[in-house]
C-alpha cells in the first residue's frame, strides 16, 4: 500500500475516464486505477484538523460540547495566561506552568494577554488589570475596560456556566467589576479568594467585544445570546469564516491581531465522527491533526511514517459515578466493593494499551496538593465480597452502567468491568447512550452508574475538589455528600493561605478515597496525533489545542 | 387533458394522506422520551429559561396545541429547528436530502443496469447458467446486510487495495465544495466547472453506490425475471413466436409489458431507500437525510425526524405519481 | 388440481397396504416423505435452505454445549486475536471468542425475528381477514375496514427503519420493544396479504354457498377463509423472518437494538466496524457472513414453502407423483 | 348432415394420410411429456397426417387429445418439457425437425401461420393492431416500415374490418372479439403463408360472428390456395368448412375421411359419440356415451378408447388397433368399426 502523494494522478484520471464507469471491477491495473484523491500535503499556512464534532453553540456560557472550546480558544483572548515551559516527557512540546509559586503575586506564573500588567491584593481580595491599548476586535472595536465589565456582567446576569465561576470566586454584584479608566479594570471581592487570578486564563472566561454585542442585543435578548451562539465577537487571533455544523468550520487568521497574524492562517476543522476514520485520514496525510484517537489507533499510527504521536501527562480522568442517592450505592461498603472489583490492570492494558495509568486520587496528579497514597483499590474479589457482605448484600445485586456511545473506550471498559463484577455476584446491565445526549444523562444524575470523562480546568486543588465532591457543586454528578468534606472545601475556598488549603484538601482526599464516590478509573494522559511537520504544540490544562500555537516546519 | 384528470384524481388523495402522515408521526415522535429544551440549553439552564425556550419552540400546552402550532408553522414553510445542528430543519434537509438522493438514484441506476438485463436473460434462457446465477443472486442479495457489505467493500478496496478514497463523506476534505446550487454535488460541480470536485465526488460515490446497487439489484432482478417469465408464457408472446417475429422483437415486447411491474418495484425501492440507505450512509459517513433522521430519533431531536418523514412521504408520493404517469404512457388501457 | 398428498390419489399403495387407519396414515406419511425427498432432489437449493435453518437453530439451542468459551465474559488477555486453533474465528476487542458469540447470536436474533414476525403475522392476518371479510359489506364495520386500510397506508408510507428506531426509542431498549417494533412494521404486510386473499376466497362459490346456507361469519372464516389463505402467509412468514433478522441486526448496528455485550450479529458487526479500518477485519466479517447465511436460508425455505403451498407449482416441481403407473382399473 | 362438397383433390377419394402432393407431411410423429420418476406421457403417438395445398383439413378431438400439441410440434414450438421422440415433419420439402431455431423463425409467420383462440389475448396490449400486423410483415418480407404499414392496412381491409384506417391505430382492448379475430387472421395472412393452422380459432366468438369469420377465412384460403389445418372441438363446424376430417383421440388419429363420407358414415365409436353429442340426440348419446372411467393410457397394448367404448370386445383390450383404410380415403382405427353402407 503506497501512500505516495500521487502528484501524477492527472493522466491516470484521464485513463480512468476513458475506461468508463465500470472501473470497480477492473482488477487488471490496480495501481493506475486509484480513485483516491490526491492527498497532497496542505499548503504551508493551512492546517486541517479531524475532530469528533464541530462546535454546537459558540457561547461558552452554555455550551460544553466538543469543538466549542477550540473555537473559543482561537477566536477569543483571555486577560492573562500561564507561562509556558517545555514538557518534561516530550521536550518539543510546551505546557502551562501551573506550579505553585509561593513568592509570586497570586502564587502563579503568568503573563499578560489582553492585559499588559496587573496588580493583585496580597490576600487575593482584588485584582486590577491594565489592558493593552490599541487591541482591535473582530469588528474593529478597540478593547476597553468596558468590555471586561460587560463580560462579567453577562456571566452574573445569565447565571449559567459563568454564574458558576462568579460563585466560585464569590463575585455577587455587578458593581464588583469596575472600569477604573478606559484601560484599567478591577475586580473587587468581599472576601479573599485564592482563585481570583487563577481563573482568569480559563477558557470559560473569554472577553467579549461589548460594543458589537450590545449592537446585536435585542430587548428580548439583552446579552446577545443569539448572536454569540453563532458568531464570535472577541479579540482572539482567528475569525470564523464558515461553520457548517456536522461538517466543518473554517477559521482564518486575523491580519490585525495584536500578537501578529497566526502562522496557520487557515484552519479547517472537520467533523469526522469515527475515530478509526480520523486515524486513517491522519495516516494518509489528508489531515494534519487527528483528535481523540483510540489507544489502539495511536499505537498503530506510531509506526506510520510522517505521523508524530506524543503523549504527555494530563488532567484527563476517566471514572464511573456511583450515584449515592440510588441504592445500593448509598452504602460506602458497596462503593468500595465496586472499586475492589474494578479490573484496573486489564483496562489499562487492553483498552488503553498502557497509554493510561490508574486514577489513584480524586484530582489530577499534576495539581498541587495531590496525594496518591490514599488509593487502596487493587483488584481483590475476596475483599470486595467481604465488603458486600458487610453491606448486607452478600448475594450481590443488579444495577445499570450507562456509557457513551461516542467514546470508544467506554464500551470495552464496561464489558471488562461487567465480567469482573460477575465474580462478586453483581450483575451489571450496560446501557449505551448516544453521544449527543450522554452529557444530559450525566447531569440528570438519574443513572446508578455512569461514566464520566473530565478534567478540572483550574490547576488548583480547592477548585478541583469543590467541582466534584462538594455537595452543592453542580457537577457533583455522583450525588456525594459529606458534611466534613464540604466544610474542608469551603474552608479552602475562603482563604488564600495555601498551607491551610493544602492541608484541608489532603484531609478531604483521604475521606473521599475511603468513601469512594466513584469507581476510580484511569488517568488517560493526553495524546497529540499529528503530521510530523506540524510543530509548536502546547499542552493546556483544558486539554484542547489552540491553532495559533502551530506552525509547519519547512 | 386525460392526463390532467388522471393526475388530479391522484393528487386529491395526497393531501389527506400527508395530513395522516404528519399526524401519526407527530404523536409518535412526541412519545420519544427526552426534553429538547433541556438538551438544547444544557445542564446549566434555569427552569425559567427552559420554559421560555419551550414556548419559543412551540412545546407548550397540550400535545394537541403543540400539533396545531406545528401545523401552522408548517404551512408557512417552517419545519422548526434542530437542536443538534442549531439550524432550521428545512435548511438541513435541503443539504442532506440531495446527498441521499444522489446516492440512491445512482445506486438504483446501477441496480437497474444489473437487474434488468440479468432478469431478462434468466427469463428467456430458462435452463442456462444465467438463470441459475440469477436465482442465487436474487436470494443472496436479499440476504446480505447492506451495511456489512459496505464494510467489506471498504476493507477490500480501501484498506487493502487502496483504490478508492476514504469512506468519509461526499467530497475530499481538502477541497472546497462547489458553490451550492442544487446540493447535488455532481450537478453543482458541473455547473461550477469544478472538475476536481466532480472527480472527487464520483470517486467517493463508487463504493456506496456499488453497495446499494448490488443489493437492490436483487429485487429488481427477481421482479424482472418473474414478470418476464410470465410474459414470455403469455398468449400474446407465444403468438408473437408463432408469427416468427425475431427474438429481439419478442423480448422487447415482453419487456415492454413487464415494465409496469419493474417500474413499480423501482418506485417502492426508491421510496424505501430514502430512509433505508441510512446504514450505508453511516458506514460511509455520508451525512444523508436518513442519518439525520436517525440521529434525531436517538437524540430526542424531534423536528428533524418530522421534517424527514414529511420530506420522504412527499418524495414517495411524487415518485408514485411519476410511476402513474409512466403507466399512463406505457399502457393504452389506462389511457382510455 | 387435487393436492398431491391426498392418499386417495395413490390408489395402488393405499390398496396394497390395506384399509386400516394406521396403515393409511403410514402410507400418507411415507408418501409425503417421499414427495418431500423428490422435491428436495429436484431443487437442491431448498434442501440447502432447510439445512441452514436447522443448523442455525440447533447451534443456537445447543450453544452452551458447543461453544468453547462463555459468550459474554471478557478475556482481556486475548483481545483482537487473529483466527487460530484456539479461537476459531478470532477474538474481539475485549477478548471474547467470536465463534462462541456467533453461535450464541441466533438465540437473540431468531427469538426477536421469529417472535416479531409471528406476532405481526397473527395480528396482521386477523385484522386483514376481518377487513377483507367486511370491506364489501355496508355499515359501520365496512367503514371501519376502510379506515384500517387507510391507516395501514399511512403506516407504510413511513420510512421503515426510522419508524422502527423511533418505536425502540419510545418503548426503551429492551428485547420486548425490539420485538414490538418488528411486529409493528411487519403487520401491514400481512394485513394486505390476508385481505387480498380473503377478498379472493370470499367470492368463491363454495364460500357464498356457506354464506347463503346461513353459516355464521366466524364459522365461514374459520372453516373456509383462514385455511385457504395459509399458504401465502406461511411463505411470506419465512421470507419475513430472514428480513426481520436483518432489521434486528440493523437496529443493533445503529445502537437501537440489543444491549452490549449480548451476542448479536448486528451489534458484533457494529463493534467490529471500528477496527476494520485498522485492519482487524474478523470481528465484523464473520458475524456478517453468519447473518447473510441465515437470511439466505430463510429465503430458501420461504421459496420452497411458496412452491409447496401452490398446488400448480408443486405439481410442476414434484411432477405427477400422484400419477403412479398402475394396472388397468 | 349436409356436407358441402369441397373442391379438393381429397374428394377424388383414396387420399392417403400422407402422400406426395401434400405441402405438409407428418410421418410417424411421436411427442411425449416426461414426468418425474415415471414413464413419460405420450401426447402424440406415431401419427401420420398430411395436407394438400388449398385443402382444409379438420382436426377434431376433445381437450387433452393432443390437438394443440400437434400444432405446436409442427411449428417447432413445443412447450417444455415436451419433446419429439420420433417421426418426421416435412413442410414444403423441408425437414422441420432438422432446421435451426432461426430457420424455423423464418418459416413461422412467413410460410406457416397460426391462428389461436382468445384473440384479444393473442395481441400485445400495448401496441396498435396496425403496428403488430406490420411487425410480422417486416419480420419476414424485407420491406420498409411504411410499406409494411401499407400492407397491414390492406390486410385489415381484406379481412373486412369496418373503418380499417381507424382500426389500424386501435389497441387490442378497443376491439370486439370478432374484430380481434379478424386482426389475428389478417396478421397470419399478411405474408401469404402456404399453410395455416387454426387452433380452435373461433371458439370464443358468438355464433353469427363465428360464421362470418369462417366464411372470410375460407374465402381467403381458397383464394390463395393455402393449405389449412383447422383444429376444433366443434365437430359441426367441420361439416361446412373442411375438405377432410381427422378425429384425434389420445394422441392418435382414430378416423380420417373426406368430410362427406365422415358425416355419412362415421365408423369409429368415438366419432359416432362425438357426432351424437353434437346432434343433441339423447337416444344416440345414451347409446354411445359411457362416462369417463379413467384416463389411464394403455401403453400401446390395447385400444386407447377401450375403456370408454360401448362395444368393447376382448381383442380391444389385448391388441392395439392399426389405422385401416376401410373405404377409399376413409381410415379408421378400430377392430369393430360402425359400418353403414355408402
Amino acid at each position: 500500500m503506497t501512500k505516495d502523494n500521487d502528484s501524477g494522478w492527472l493522466p491516470d484520471r484521464r485513463a480512468v475516464l476513458k475506461g468508463g464507469a465500470a472501473l470497480a471491477g477492473a482488477a487488471a491495473v490496480p495501481g493506475a486505477l486509484k480513485m483516491r484523491e490526491a492527498q497532497a500535503a496542505s499548503p504551508a499556512g493551512t492546517m486541517v484538523i479531524a475532530a469528533p464534532a464541530t462546535p454546537q453553540s459558540l457561547d461558552s456560557e452554555y455550551d460544553v460540547s466538543l469543538g466549542t472550546f477550540e473555537t473559543v480558544a482561537a477566536c477569543y483572548d483571555s486577560i492573562v495566561e500561564f507561562e509556558k515551559i517545555p514538557d518534561s516527557t516530550v521536550p518539543s512540546a510546551q505546557r502551562e506552568d501551573i506550579k505553585d509559586y509561593p513568592d509570586r503575586p497570586g502564587r502563579v506564573s503568568m503573563r499578560g494577554k489582553l492585559a499588559e500588567s496587573w496588580e493583585i491584593d496580597q490576600g487575593s481580595k482584588w485584582v486590577r488589570f491594565k489592558l493593552r491599548e490599541g487591541v482591535k476586535s473582530h469588528d474593529g472595536n478597540e478593547l476597553t475596560a468596558d468590555d471586561v465589565v460587560w463580560t462579567w456582567h453577562r456571566k452574573l446576569a445569565l447565571g449559567a456556566i459563568g454564574g458558576f465561576y462568579c460563585n466560585t470566586i464569590d463575585l455577587r454584584r455587578p458593581e464588583q467589576v469596575k472600569a477604573e479608566s478606559k484601560y484599567v479594570v478591577s475586580i473587587n471581592l468581599d472576601n479573599p479568594n485564592p482563585l481570583l487570578l487563577k481563573l482568569q486564563p480559563n477558557l470559560y472566561n473569554p472577553i467579549y467585544d461589548s460594543k458589537k454585542c450590545k449592537e446585536m442585543a435585542t430587548a428580548d435578548d439583552p446579552w446577545a445570546k443569539k448572536y454569540i451562539e453563532n458568531n464570535v465577537a472577541g479579540f482572539g487571533p482567528y475569525r470564523i469564516e464558515q461553520l457548517v455544523r456536522g461538517q466543518q468550520a473554517v477559521f482564518k487568521g486575523r491580519d490585525d491581531y495584536y500578537g501578529g497574524k497566526p502562522k496557520m492562517h487557515t484552519v479547517i476543522f472537520k467533523e469526522v465522527p469515527t475515530s478509526a476514520n480520523r486515524a486513517q485520514l491522519l495516516q494518509g496525510g489528508a489531515v494534519d491533526i487527528a483528535q481523540y484517537l483510540q489507544p489502539l489507533e495511536l499505537i498503530t499510527l506510531k509506526k506510520s511514517e510522517g505521523v508524530a504521536i506524543d503523549t504527555v501527562p494530563a488532567t484527563f480522568m476517566l471514572w464511573i459515578e456511583l450515584n449515592a442517592k440510588i441504592p445500593p450505592f448509598d452504602k460506602v461498603d458497596v462503593r468500595r466493593a465496586m472499586n475492589f472489583a474494578f479490573p484496573m490492570e486489564q483496562v489499562v492494558k487492553t483498552v488503553f494499551q498502557n497509554i493510561a495509568y490508574p486514577l489513584n486520587g480524586a484530582m489530577p496528579d499534576l495539581y498541587p496538593g495531590f496525594n496518591g497514597s490514599y488509593f487502596e483499590y487493587k483488584q481483590d474479589f475476596a475483599k470486595a465480597k467481604e465488603l458486600l457482605k458487610a453491606a448486607g448484600m452478600a448475594d450481590g445485586f443488579e444495577t445499570t452502567l450507562a456509557y457513551n456511545a461516542g467514546d470508544p473506550v467506554q464500551e470495552p471498559t464496561a464489558i471488562l468491568y461487567q465480567s469482573a463484577l460477575k465474580e462478586i455476584g453483581v450483575k451489571l446491565v450496560l446501557k449505551k447512550v448516544p453521544a449527543a445526549t450522554f452529557y444530559n444523562n450525566v447531569s440528570e444524575r438519574k443513572q446508578p452508574m455512569i461514566f464520566y470523562y473530565d478534567s478540572p480546568w483550574c490547576p488548583d486543588p480547592g477548585y478541583s475538589m469543590n467541582l466534584y465532591f462538594h455537595s452543592k457543586s453542580f457537577i457533583n454528578y455522583s450525588n456525594y455528600a459529606n458534611a466534613k468534606v464540604d466544610e474542608l472545601i469551603d474552608g479552602a475556598a475562603k482563604t488564600a493561605d495555601m498551607d491551610v488549603r493544602l492541608k484541608n484538601m489532603d484531609e478531604a482526599q483521604k475521606i473521599i478515597m475511603a468513601e469512594a464516590p466513584w469507581t476510580f478509573g484511569v488517568f488517560t494522559n493526553y495524546s497529540m496525533a499529528r503530521r510530523a511537520d506540524i510543530k509548536g504544540w502546547t499542552y493546556y490544562t483544558s486539554n484542547n489545542i489552540r491553532f495559533q500555537d502551530f506552525y509547519r516546519e519547512a | 387533458m386525460r392526463v390532467l384528470r388522471y393526475v388530479g384524481k391522484r393528487l386529491i388523495f395526497i393531501v389527506p394522506q400527508l395530513f395522516g402522515i404528519i399526524l401519526v408521526s407527530f404523536f409518535l415522535v412526541k412519545l420519544i422520551p427526552g426534553d429538547p429544551a433541556v438538551l438544547m440549553l444544557g445542564p446549566f439552564a434555569t427552569e425559567e429559561q427552559l420554559e421560555k425556550l419551550r414556548a419559543g419552540m412551540g412545546l407548550q400546552g397540550t400535545v394537541l396545541d403543540q400539533f396545531w402550532i406545528y401545523l401552522t408553522n408548517l404551512v408557512q414553510g417552517d419545519l422548526g429547528t434542530s437542536w443538534q445542528t442549531t439550524q432550521p430543519v428545512l435548511l438541513d434537509l435541503f443539504q442532506r436530502f440531495p446527498a441521499t438522493l444522489e446516492l440512491i438514484t445512482l445506486a438504483l441506476l446501477l441496480a437497474l443496469v444489473i437487474g434488468i438485463p440479468l432478469g431478462v436473460a434468466a427469463a428467456y434462457f430458462k435452463r442456462s447458467i444465467i438463470k441459475k446465477f440469477s436465482d442465487y443472486y436474487g436470494l443472496l442479495a436479499g440476504a446480505l446486510p447492506d451495511f456489512w457489505l459496505g464494510l467489506v467493500l471498504i476493507f477490500f478496496f480501501y484498506t487493502m487495495l487502496d483504490w478508492v478514497p476514504a469512506p468519509l463523506g461526499r467530497l475530499d476534505i481538502a477541497l472546497i465544495p462547489p458553490p451550492t446550487v442544487t446540493n447535488f454535488l455532481l450537478i453543482d460541480s458541473v455547473i461550477a466547472g469544478d472538475w476536481q470536485a466532480l472527480w472527487s465526488a464520483l470517486g467517493r460515490l463508487i463504493l456506496p453506490v456499488v453497495t446499494l446497487g448490488v443489493i437492490n439489484a436483487g429485487p429488481i432482478l427477481k421482479m424482472t425475471q418473474s414478470t418476464m417469465e410470465r410474459m414470455l408464457e403469455s398468449d400474446f408472446i407465444r403468438y408473437a413466436e408463432t408469427c416468427g417475429l425475431p427474438r429481439s422483437v419478442v423480448i422487447r415486447r415482453a419487456l415492454r409489458n413487464s415494465l409496469p411491474s419493474i417500474v413499480t418495484i423501482i418506485s417502492v425501492l426508491y421510496g424505501f431507500l430514502i430512509g433505508g440507505a441510512v446504514l450505508v450512509e453511516i458506514v460511509f459517513s455520508w451525512g444523508g437525510a436518513g442519518q439525520y433522521a436517525v440521529q434525531g430519533v436517538l437524540n430526542a431531536d424531534i423536528n428533524p425526524v418530522l421534517g424527514f418523514v414529511l420530506f420522504s412521504a412527499i418524495f414517495s408520493l411524487v415518485i408514485y405519481l411519476i410511476v402513474d404517469l409512466i403507466y399512463f404512457a406505457i399502457d393504452p388501457r389506462i389511457r382510455s | 388440481m387435487q393436492s398431491a398428498n391426498e392418499p386417495a390419489l395413490d390408489p395402488g399403495e393405499a390398496g396394497a397396504l390395506g384399509a386400516s387407519a394406521a396403515g393409511r396414515r403410514w402410507t400418507r406419511l411415507k408418501f409425503q416423505l417421499r414427495f418431500l425427498l423428490a422435491v428436495l432432489r429436484a431443487r437442491p437449493m431448498f434442501a440447502l435452505g432447510y439445512f441452514i435453518v436447522l443448523t442455525i437453530i440447533i447451534l443456537g439451542v445447543f450453544a452452551p454445549l458447543i461453544a468453547p468459551y462463555p459468550p459474554e465474559t471478557a478475556n482481556p488477555e486475548d483481545f483482537l486475536q487473529l483466527p487460530s486453533g484456539r479461537h476459531l474465528l478470532g477474538t474481539d476487542a475485549t477478548g471474547m471468542d467470536i465463534f462462541t458469540r456467533i453461535i450464541y447470536a441466533p438465540r437473540i436474533d431468531l427469538t426477536i425475528a421469529i417472535a416479531g414476525t409471528v406476532i405481526s403475522a397473527v395480528v396482521g392476518s386477523l385484522i386483514g381477514a376481518l377487513v377483507g371479510y367486511y370491506q364489501e359489506m355496508r355499515g359501520i364495520r365496512a367503514f371501519f375496514a376502510g379506515f384500517v386500510m387507510r391507516a395501514a397506508d399511512v403506516l407504510q408510507a413511513f420510512p421503515v427503519f426510522v419508524f422502527a428506531i423511533a418505536l425502540v426509542a419510545i418503548f426503551g431498549q429492551s428485547l420486548q420493544s425490539i420485538i414490538a417494533a418488528i411486529a409493528f412494521v411487519n403487520t401491514p404486510i400481512y394485513l394486505r396479504l390476508m385481505r387480498s386473499q380473503v377478498l379472493a376466497i370470499r367470492n368463491m362459490r363454495y364460500v357464498e354457498a356457506s354464506y347463503v346456507s346461513g353459516a355464521s361469519d366466524v364459522a365461514i372464516m374459520l372453516r373456509h377463509i383462514i385455511p385457504n389463505s395459509l399458504g401465502p402467509i406461511l411463505s411470506q412468514l419465512s421470507v419475513n423472518i430472514g428480513w426481520s433478522v436483518l432489521l434486528t441486526a440493523a437496529l443493533s448496528f445503529v445502537g437501537a437494538g440489543v444491549v452490549a455485550p449480548t451476542p448479536e450479529w448486528g451489534s458484533m458487526i457494529a463493534v467490529g466496524f471500528q477496527s476494520i479500518i485498522t485492519g482487524q477485519w474478523w470481528p465484523s466479517v464473520f458475524p456478517g457472513i453468519a447473518l447473510a447465511v441465515t437470511v439466505f436460508g430463510f429465503a430458501l425455505v420461504g421459496a420452497s414453502v411458496e412452491v409447496l403451498a401452490d398446488p400448480s407449482r408443486r405439481r410442476a416441481l414434484g411432477g405427477t407423483l400422484r400419477q403412479k403407473p398402475s394396472g388397468a382399473a | 348432415m349436409n356436407p358441402q362438397p369441397a373442391q379438393s383433390e381429397a374428394l377424388r377419394g383414396g387420399e392417403q394420410p400422407v402422400s406426395a402432393g401434400q405441402v405438409l407431411r407428418i410421418h410417424g410423429l411421436s411427442v411425449s411429456y416426461p414426468v418425474y420418476g415415471q414413464e413419460p406421457v405420450k401426447a402424440i403417438r406415431d401419427l401420420d397426417l398430411g395436407v394438400r395445398p388449398g385443402e382444409i383439413l379438420g382436426l377434431v378431438g376433445e381437450s387433452g387429445s393432443g390437438k394443440t400439441t400437434l400444432a405446436r410440434a409442427i411449428m417447432g414450438l413445443l412447450a417444455r418439457p415436451g419433446r419429439i421422440d420420433g417421426g418426421a415433419v416435412n413442410f414444403d420439402g423441408r425437414d422441420m425437425r432438422a432446421l435451426s431455431e432461426e430457420a424455423l423463425r423464418a418459416i413461422r409467420g412467413r410460410d406457416i401461420a397460426m391462428i389461436i383462440p382468445n384473440p384479444r389475448g393473442e395481441l400485445d396490449p400495448l401496441l396498435t393492431v396496425g403496428r403488430q400486423i406490420a411487425a410480422v410483415a417486416r419480420a419476414h418480407l424485407n420491406i420498409t416500415r411504411a410499406k409494411a404499414e401499407e400492407l397491414a392496412l390492406e390486410m385489415l381491409r381484406a379481412v373486412q374490418i369496418p373503418d380499417p384506417k381507424r382500426r389500424f391505430n386501435a389497441y387490442p382492448h378497443e376491439l370486439s372479439g370478432g374484430m380481434a379475430q379478424r386482426v389475428v387472421i389478417a396478421m397470419s395472412l399478411v405474408c401469404s403463408p402456404k399453410f395455416i393452422i387454426s387452433d380452435d380459432a373461433t371458439s370464443g366468438l358468438d355464433v353469427t360472428v363465428q360464421a362470418q369469420v369462417l366464411d372470410l377465412l375460407r374465402a381467403l384460403v381458397r383464394d390463395k390456395r393455402t393449405a389449412m389445418m383447422f383444429i376444433t372441438r366443434d365437430i359441426g363446424i367441420t361439416a361446412h368448412f373442411c375438405d377432410r376430417v381427422a378425429v384425434i383421440y389420445a394422441g392418435e388419429i382414430v378416423e380420417l375421411a373426406p368430410t362427406g363420407r365422415f358425416f355419412e358414415n362415421p365408423m369409429h365409436p368415438y366419432s359416432v359419440m362425438l357426432l351424437a353429442a353434437f346432434a343433441h340426440n339423447p337416444k344416440l348419446r345414451e347409446k354411445w356415451h359411457k362416462p369417463l372411467a379413467s384416463l389411464i393410457r394403455s401403453q400401446g397394448k390395447a385400444c386407447e378408447y377401450a375403456t370408454r367404448c360401448v362395444h368393447v370386445e376382448p381383442q380391444c383390450n389385448a391388441t392395439h388397433p392399426e389405422l385401416r383404410e376401410l373405404e377409399p380415403g376413409h381410415f379408421v382405427r378400430c377392430f369393430v368399426p360402425v359400418l353403414r353402407p355408402a
